[in-house]
């Protein structure tokens, strides 16, 4: 038969290029782990660099749909290239699997049928961390991020949560994206003086922030909390500074399930890294490939027989097991964790089966 | 009309290619929509090169003009009515030629490298602007959910929706470009903003205000980048902030300098094949950065006057 | 070099060399300093229509500074410009040419790559109109080609019209500078040593050019070349160190005891 | 006597316009040579073509029994010539005091001849202007510091291009007798100039160039013996 | 903002400043005092931080990293402007923006290829690990202490030899004015290549000794870039006090603004430059 077209639309270089490594090696080790159950279908795979840059998505997105006619189109990691994106897939015959990118809107009110998000809507890994902190007895915290959709986002169901329970957030820090220069809003937050800070930065940034904020000396004074990109990738980088530093996220490394300890063996043998979130979001893409082509019995020509059987499919992830809610966002367990000894492990579960209320989506 | 042979010789052959482009392209979506992408790059290009190369005003916040041509549309449309092209138009350069005006007033009072940051400078805060803002999108950008209409008295030309009919919309606003720019540099007025970059004390002293002329130049240059970006904004119904970042007004500046500066159908050449290497080392590796990045050194050392002057000494050559 | 000053007001009435005519440009008080130095310091002079008034002084004695001053390129730190008894101190510099004030400039100033027929019509472009004309080819325009084409003529260098300015002698492209001067057709002609680097040849043309020509024109000379200096001028004026030593006649100015001793030196050039 | 320096046949082009057609010459050590003809003639072409700012299609440079062919510009200013070129060549970002202090150089003997303070007692003039930028200078003054930055590299041989040019008479003189001193001192001079009755009285030995021809080549005596024609050819 | 809270922004506002001009220092000599414009100049500071990565980890020593990837950078120098920028000097200036765009591209695929797209840390070099209390909340790191005394010392050391040595004359004079520098018998075209080099230098270190501060990541350079030439322009080309001044403005007028300003603390230092402009259309300090 025909090979299965998957289009990859993911950072390569620039800022954003370890996070679309990590997704595709995900992506790529699903689907040869699970060749079994393509029905005999090869797959094609077709690689573009979005550079993540928002104005070039829509061209690569067509690029992919209208000259590759690929069945998925696996991507992207920036919000704004997912909206790029989703301007021209949106109700077309492709079907988009966002492996990264928690662009509220992209399940919310600009949802389709055939979009589909493997990872997270940004709302939720933030918003148990509320619940969190409450429970830990602060009262007053200062919430940080960079200036952008994700960050935002994220501060919102934050606070969404922590002031339900009585919380205040006595300041809200924005840091123009993507600056670096944290010194000053961390001197600010010692002289406001708060019960905790809760973060939102990923990648490089997070690095930062994070040895800035040990630098001045506040790791012991105020606790940092944060969504798990903060730990994410960047333990090795952050070294001693991170440790003790409490996070949520969909994903732990150390998560004691037999898909997780596969995926790490396998991961870290076929690519010579530990893998991150990002590999998992990506693995976990490719695995909705392949189920739904073994449900069908590797005949995709049907769409809506498709489209039906990704949203009916349980992943066996590594992060656990999940679903799809009507927005097609993962139903999933969020996990609370703190940094020992430079790893991310696992304290309790901090929501579990937390569904994204997906404002705004009309399926 | 043509400066050289070698001119000539390229818009005989480009214009009437790009013509049957669609038909040889068996009017496949993405490769029309890539070329036409191309076209709308090249307009931007051109104007600048016309900035940089005949009027000596180097700029790196062209851009500031390319997004808000977008973001003109998406603040004065209706946001589900069906609106006219050529209205929109008309209103998009408008606006941009008070825009670029005022701009112009500011910036024209420095020169050299100090313009170079000042536009710049102006082109990151408009940036930051959008980029921060909640009415427009902020960093992850607004759609565009209407297709404007090109009907004239009842007449309608083109069929934006449909890629073909926007391709040659594109290829016509190129070639009306080309056509006015050519025009312009002819003229009684073309022959000051010569004099004016070659020497702006002399011209002063000739009596002409050197920077009526120039603020008149980039007017202009700056109305027709932002007709492109409107044009941009159109293809997908996407706008981003990225649309006005230096890494665009970078990028343009380096197609019109590969494509040999002041030439203007060097920006044509220019885009064309940094476009082309782009997209043929993009789908080569992941890596393309690094045949593309020594490609283009290369380039700079064996092309004196860019691919215009090469493609001149080589018809030169035959001659 | 100079310590004796005098004021203005010291001065006896210049004696007439020739029928009083018309002041065009007039200057009253007129000071540039740049921080602590006196480039030129209260000078008031006055420049007539149809004569050639000569400027002379030692190095640095500001009369290029004076020149910059009377075309707008500087702007005076105290002191009045007149032209045709308006002040015109204020104007923006580019005006100067529009009310007839042409200026060549000391250190050779041209459009190297155009030809020499282009820089001429750049400048009468100015006089025929129609620069922000879009439309209008540049090459369309008769009149102005015949104008700048004259201009070439005049300065004797018809037969370089299409050569690159560039690539022509150093002593041409001061003739092109002239030429381009008058193709924006002034009435007041600032000459800044206009017969620097040329030839000999070259400069009797220009003598003899710059004696047609004040027939028409005011105009103002600034010159090292003693001989072209004395045989053009009706009027001489020495500068020292910023300040107006004299103006008169040029026998008596060559005759000034104070002139030979900061300026001309006695007898000849190699002693 | 030596030939300090020999120049023979030069041929050089720019592009395609032939503007130099064989032109040789020698300057013997401590000769002072005027090279003189009307504007366009070549001689600024020539004085670039030795010091190898243009490359001279054929012909040879010898200095110093050596030859200069094939060398960069500095190597053969570094044999000891100095140049004051047509235009004066100032440093806009330079002072007065900067452009005396970056060219000081001793001769390759070592010798220190002209030093800082020896060019200023010069000229004084400069003196009141030793932190002006090269550029703020009036054009006497620029070509003063010019003639005084070349005298700092203490040189064997020095070429002037025009060097009188928009000087004050009074300066003019001064400039002479400074050419006459330097001659005094052993140092050969290669002067551009047009003023004839000058040069012959300072000069040795005199060629003038017809449209890059050498048209007359003798010292003083041959000169005032041909003044006719030789005026003829440079137009007076 | 209490007194104390003011003088530790102040300070904080200093420090970047600092740092700031010891990245954009190279770039004054390459760009304002030579005028080659090299946009590459973030890339050779992204360069030294990836090369002091890379060698900490091989030798184990902060200070023999330092020094290895310093020469290197050195090197570095010497062969891309013998190679590629000593072909441009005579040609547009433009010609430069599309050459070092070119090697940017290079760079970082190199960067990708040889070291990977994760984020790097480097850690503070033990005998510079410590801090000094300054209130019961905050600290102060020994090292950033230290990193600014040595952006103090570069800055007095460059401002003496740009400014007072025949050295720094002849590098000026050649921007001016190349043919006419060698016609007083200096080679040049060594000249350049050396301080074209120095500036290359210039910025690795700028990137390495950063590196413990800052997280080594694709794309470093280029955030850096831009603030590098507002820095220059702020003070006016060729000038080194100007860019001491500008660097230390752009520092403390961009904290300040993070702090007081923040919806507009993104524009701040373009405004800053936009308004410095318009009052001094040549910069501060330019000559
Ligand atoms: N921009 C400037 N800044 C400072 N001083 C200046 C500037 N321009 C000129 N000067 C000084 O002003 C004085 C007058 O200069 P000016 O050019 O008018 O002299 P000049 O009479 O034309 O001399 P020359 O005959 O040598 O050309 C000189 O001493 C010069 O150094
Ligand atoms: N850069 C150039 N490109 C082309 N031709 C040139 C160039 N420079 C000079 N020429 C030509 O070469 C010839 C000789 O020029 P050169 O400058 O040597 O003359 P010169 O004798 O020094 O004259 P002047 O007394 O005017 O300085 C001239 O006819 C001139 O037109
Ligand atoms: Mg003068
Ligand atoms: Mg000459």
């Amino acid at each position: 038969a025909e090979p299965v077209k998957v289009g990859i639309m993911l950072p390569f270089s620039g800022v954003y290029a370890a996070l679309g490594d990590a997704g595709r090696n995900g992506l790529k080790l699903a689907l040869t782990q699970n060749a079994a159950q393509l029905h005999g279908r090869d797959i094609e795979y077709l690689e573009l660099d979005t550079e993540a840059r928002p104005e070039r998505a829509p061209e690569l997105a067509s690029s992919l749909l209208d000259k590759d006619k690929a069945d998925f189109i696996i991507g992207p990691v920036h919000s704004g290239v997912a909206m790029g994106m989703s301007k021209v897939l949106r109700n077309k015959d492709a079907i988009m699997i966002i492996p990264n990118a928690g662009a509220a809107a992209a399940t919310g009110p600009l949802c389709a049928p055939n979009v589909f998000r493997t990872s997270f809507s940004s709302w939720q890994p933030s918003w148990p961390m509320g619940k969190v902190a409450l429970d830990a007895g602060y009262k007053k915290v200062v919430t940080m991020s960079w200036n952008y959709g994700m960050g935002k986002e994220s501060l919102e169901a934050f606070e969404e949560s922590f002031t339900a329970g009585g919380g205040e957030i006595v300041k809200q820090i924005l840091v123009p994206f993507p600056k670096t220069e944290f010194q000053p809003y961390i001197t600010d937050i010692a002289a406001t003086a708060p019960d905790a800070v809760f973060v939102f930065f990923a990648g490089g940034g997070a690095v930062k922030f994070v040895k800035d904020y040990n630098a001045l000396g506040l790791s012991d004074k105020i606790p940092l909390l944060g969504a798990g990109f903060l730990t994410e990738g960047t333990l090795e980088a952050q070294g001693d500074a991170a440790e003790g530093i409490l996070t949520t996220l969909h994903y732990a490394d150390n998560l004691d399930n037999a898909a997780n300890h596969k995926f790490r063996q396998d991961y870290a043998s076929s690519f010579g890294k530990p893998a991150d979130i990002y590999a998992v979001q990506g693995y976990d893409a490719g695995l909705l490939i392949a189920q739904a082509l073994n449900t069908l019995g590797g005949d995709i020509s049907n769409r809506t027989a498709l489209i039906a059987a990704m949203q009916a499919s349980t992943i066996d992830s590594p992060r656990g097991k999940f679903t799809f809610s009507k927005a097609h966002n993962p139903v999933q367990d969020i996990y609370l964790r703190k940094v020992v000894n430079g790893e991310n492990q696992v304290l309790s579960i901090a929501a579990a089966a937390l569904e994204d209320p997906a404002r705004g989506c009309k399926l | 009309m043509f400066n050289n042979r070698a001119e000539k010789l390229f818009v005989w052959l480009f214009f009437p290619l790009a013509l049957l482009m669609p038909l040889l392209l068996d009017q496949n979506t993405f490769y029309v929509n890539k070329l036409a992408t191309i076209l709308i790059l090249s307009i931007f290009v051109m104007s600048l090169d016309y900035l940089v190369g005949r009027c000596g005003l180097v700029t790196l916040g062209h851009a500031l003009f390319y997004g808000m041509g977008g973001y003109l549309f998406v603040m004065l449309a209706p946001e589900y009515e069906a609106v006219n092209f050529w209205l929109y138009t008309f209103y998009v350069l408008a606006i941009a030629s008070v825009i670029a005006l005022v701009v112009g007033v500011i910036v024209l009072r420095t020169s050299g490298i100090y313009m170079i940051m000042i536009t710049l400078a102006l082109a990151q805060m408009c940036f930051y602007f959008f980029s921060d803002s909640t009415e427009f999108g902020g960093n992850d950008g607004l759609f565009i959910f209407v297709k404007p209409e090109t009907d004239v008295f009842g007449l309608s030309l083109f069929d934006l929706d449909n890629p073909t009919h926007f391709y040659y919309l594109c290829l016509l606003s190129l070639f009306n470009c080309l056509l006015f720019f050519k025009l312009l540099m002819r003229s009684k007025f073309g022959r000051i903003m010569d004099a004016v970059q070659e020497n702006p004390e002399r011209t002063t002293a000739l009596g002409y205000n050197v920077l009526h002329f120039r603020l008149a130049s980039y007017v202009i240059a700056s109305a027709l980048g932002a007709y492109a970006g409107y044009l941009f904004a159109l293809q997908y119904g996407f706008v981003n902030p990225s649309m006005l970042s230096w890494q665009t007004s970078g990028t343009a500046l380096v197609m019109s300098i590969l494509g040999g500066l002041g030439t203007l159908y060097g920006a044509i050449l220019g885009t064309l094949v940094y476009e082309g290497l782009h997209y043929g080392f993009e789908h080569l590796t992941e890596n393309w950065l690094l045949p593309m990045g020594s490609l283009i050194i290369l380039m700079v050392l064996a092309f004196r006057h860019g691919l215009a002057g090469y493609l001149e000494s080589l018809v030169e050559k035959r001659k | 070099m100079s310590s004796i000053v005098l004021k203005p007001a010291d001065l006896a009435p210049p004696a007439t060399p020739c029928p009083v005519t018309d002041v065009v440009l007039q200057t009253e008080g007129l000071c540039k300093y740049w921080g602590g130095l006196k480039a030129l310091d209260d000078l008031s002079l006055q420049f007539h229509d149809r004569r050639l008034h000569g400027i002379v002084g030692p190095n640095g004695a500001g009369k290029s500074t004076l020149l910059n001053l009377l075309c707008g390129s500087y702007a005076p730190t105290r002191g009045k410009i007149l032209h045709n008894g308006e002040a015109i101190d204020a104007i923006r510099p580019h005006e100067f040419s529009r009310r007839g004030i042409g200026r060549g400039f000391q250190k050779t100033n041209i459009y190297p790559s155009a030809t020499c027929l282009e820089n001429c019509s750049i400048a009468a472009q100015r006089r025929v109109g129609g620069s922000f004309n879009i439309f209008r080819s540049r090459h369309s325009d008769r009149l102005l080609t015949e104008m700048a084409a004259q201009a070439l003529e005049k300065v004797g260098l018809s037969h370089r019209r299409d050569a690159i300015a560039s690539r022509i002698s150093y002593g041409e492209q001061r003739q092109l500078e002239i030429a381009t001067v008058l193709a924006t057709a002034p009435s007041v002609l600032l000459l800044d040593e206009p017969m620097a680097g040329m030839g000999h040849e070259e400069s009797q043309l220009i003598i003899q050019l710059l004696k047609s020509l004040k027939q028409d024109y005011c105009i103002v000379l600034v010159e090292h070349d003693m001989d072209a200096v004395f045989a053009l001028s009706d009027q001489l004026t020495v500068l020292v160190d910023g300040q107006h030593l004299v103006t008169d006649s040029v026998e008596r100015v060559r005759d000034d005891a104070r002139v030979k001793h900061a300026y001309l030196g006695q007898g000849d050039e190699v002693i | 006597m030596n030939n300090l320096l020999e120049v023979r046949s030069l041929h050089t082009l720019y592009g395609e316009s032939h503007v130099l057609h064989g032109v040789s010459f020698y300057i013997k050590q401590g000769q002072a040579v005027s090279l003189m003809g009307r504007n366009g003639m070549g001689k600024t072409t020539t004085l670039k073509s030795i010091l190898g700012v243009l490359t001279p299609r054929s012909g040879q440079v010898r200095f110093q029994d050596q030859d200069l062919d094939g060398l960069p510009t500095w190597q053969r200013m570094r044999r000891d010539i100095a140049y004051v070129p047509e235009g004066r060549g100032m440093f806009h970002n330079l002072t007065v005091k900067e452009h005396l202090q970056m060219a000081a150089r001793p001769n390759r003997r070592r010798e220190v001849l002209w030093d800082y303070d020896r060019v200023l007692a010069t000229f004084p003039r400069l003196q009141e202007r030793l932190t002006n930028l090269g550029t703020q200078l009036s054009g006497g003054e620029q070509q003063m510091l010019a003639i005084g930055r070349a005298l700092m590299t203490n040189p064997d041989l020095l070429i002037l291009d025009e060097a009188t040019e928009g000087l004050a008479p009074l300066i003019r003189k001064e400039i002479w007798e400074v050419i006459r001193t330097i001659k005094a001192s052993g140092v050969s001079t290669l002067i551009v100039d047009k003023n004839i009755q000058v040069l012959e009285k300072i000069c040795d030995h005199h060629i003038v160039l017809v449209k890059g021809r050498v048209m007359f080549e003798g010292d003083s005596q041959q000169l005032l013996a041909q003044r006719s024609e030789v005026e003829s050819h440079l137009g007076v | 903002m209490d007194i104390t809270l003011f003088l530790f922004q102040l300070m904080n506002g200093v420090q970047y400043g600092l740092l700031l001009f010891l990245i954009a220092s190279g770039l004054t000599l390459v760009f304002g005092v030579m005028g080659i414009l090299n946009l590459a100049h973030g890339s050779m500071y992204m360069v030294g931080a990836y090369l002091a990565w890379y060698f900490v980890n091989t030798t184990g020593s902060f200070g023999v990293a330092a020094v290895i990837s310093a020469i290197i950078a050195l090197l570095l120098g010497i062969l891309i402007e013998r190679t590629l920028i000593i072909r441009l000097y005579r040609r547009n200036h433009l010609d430069q923006v599309l050459l070092t765009i070119g090697l940017i591209f290079v760079f970082n695929a190199l960067q990708s290829l040889l070291w990977g797209n994760d984020p790097l840390g480097v850690a503070v070099p033990a005998w510079l690990d410590g801090a000094i209390p300054l209130t019961e909340m905050i600290e102060y790191p020994v090292y950033r202490l230290f990193v600014s005394g040595l952006c103090i010392l570069i800055g007095i050391g460059m401002y003496l030899t740009i400014n007072r040595t025949r050295l720094g004359m002849l590098i000026r004079a050649g921007e001016s004015n190349r043919d006419m520098v060698e016609c007083l018998g200096v080679d040049i075209n060594r000249l350049y290549t050396l301080v074209f080099a120095a500036g290359v230098a210039l910025a690795a270190i700028a990137g390495i000794v950063s590196a413990p501060m800052v997280s080594v990541v694709p794309g470093m350079g280029e955030h850096v870039l831009i603030s590098c030439f507002v820095v220059v322009v702020i003070g006016g080309m060729g000038s080194i006090k100007g860019a001491f001044v500008g660097a230390l403005m752009v520092g403390i007028v961009d904290t300040f603004s993070s702090i007081m300003l923040p919806q507009v603390s993104s524009m701040m230092i373009y405004i800053l430059m936009a308004v410095v402009l318009l009052i001094r259309p040549r910069g501060l300090f330019a000559s």
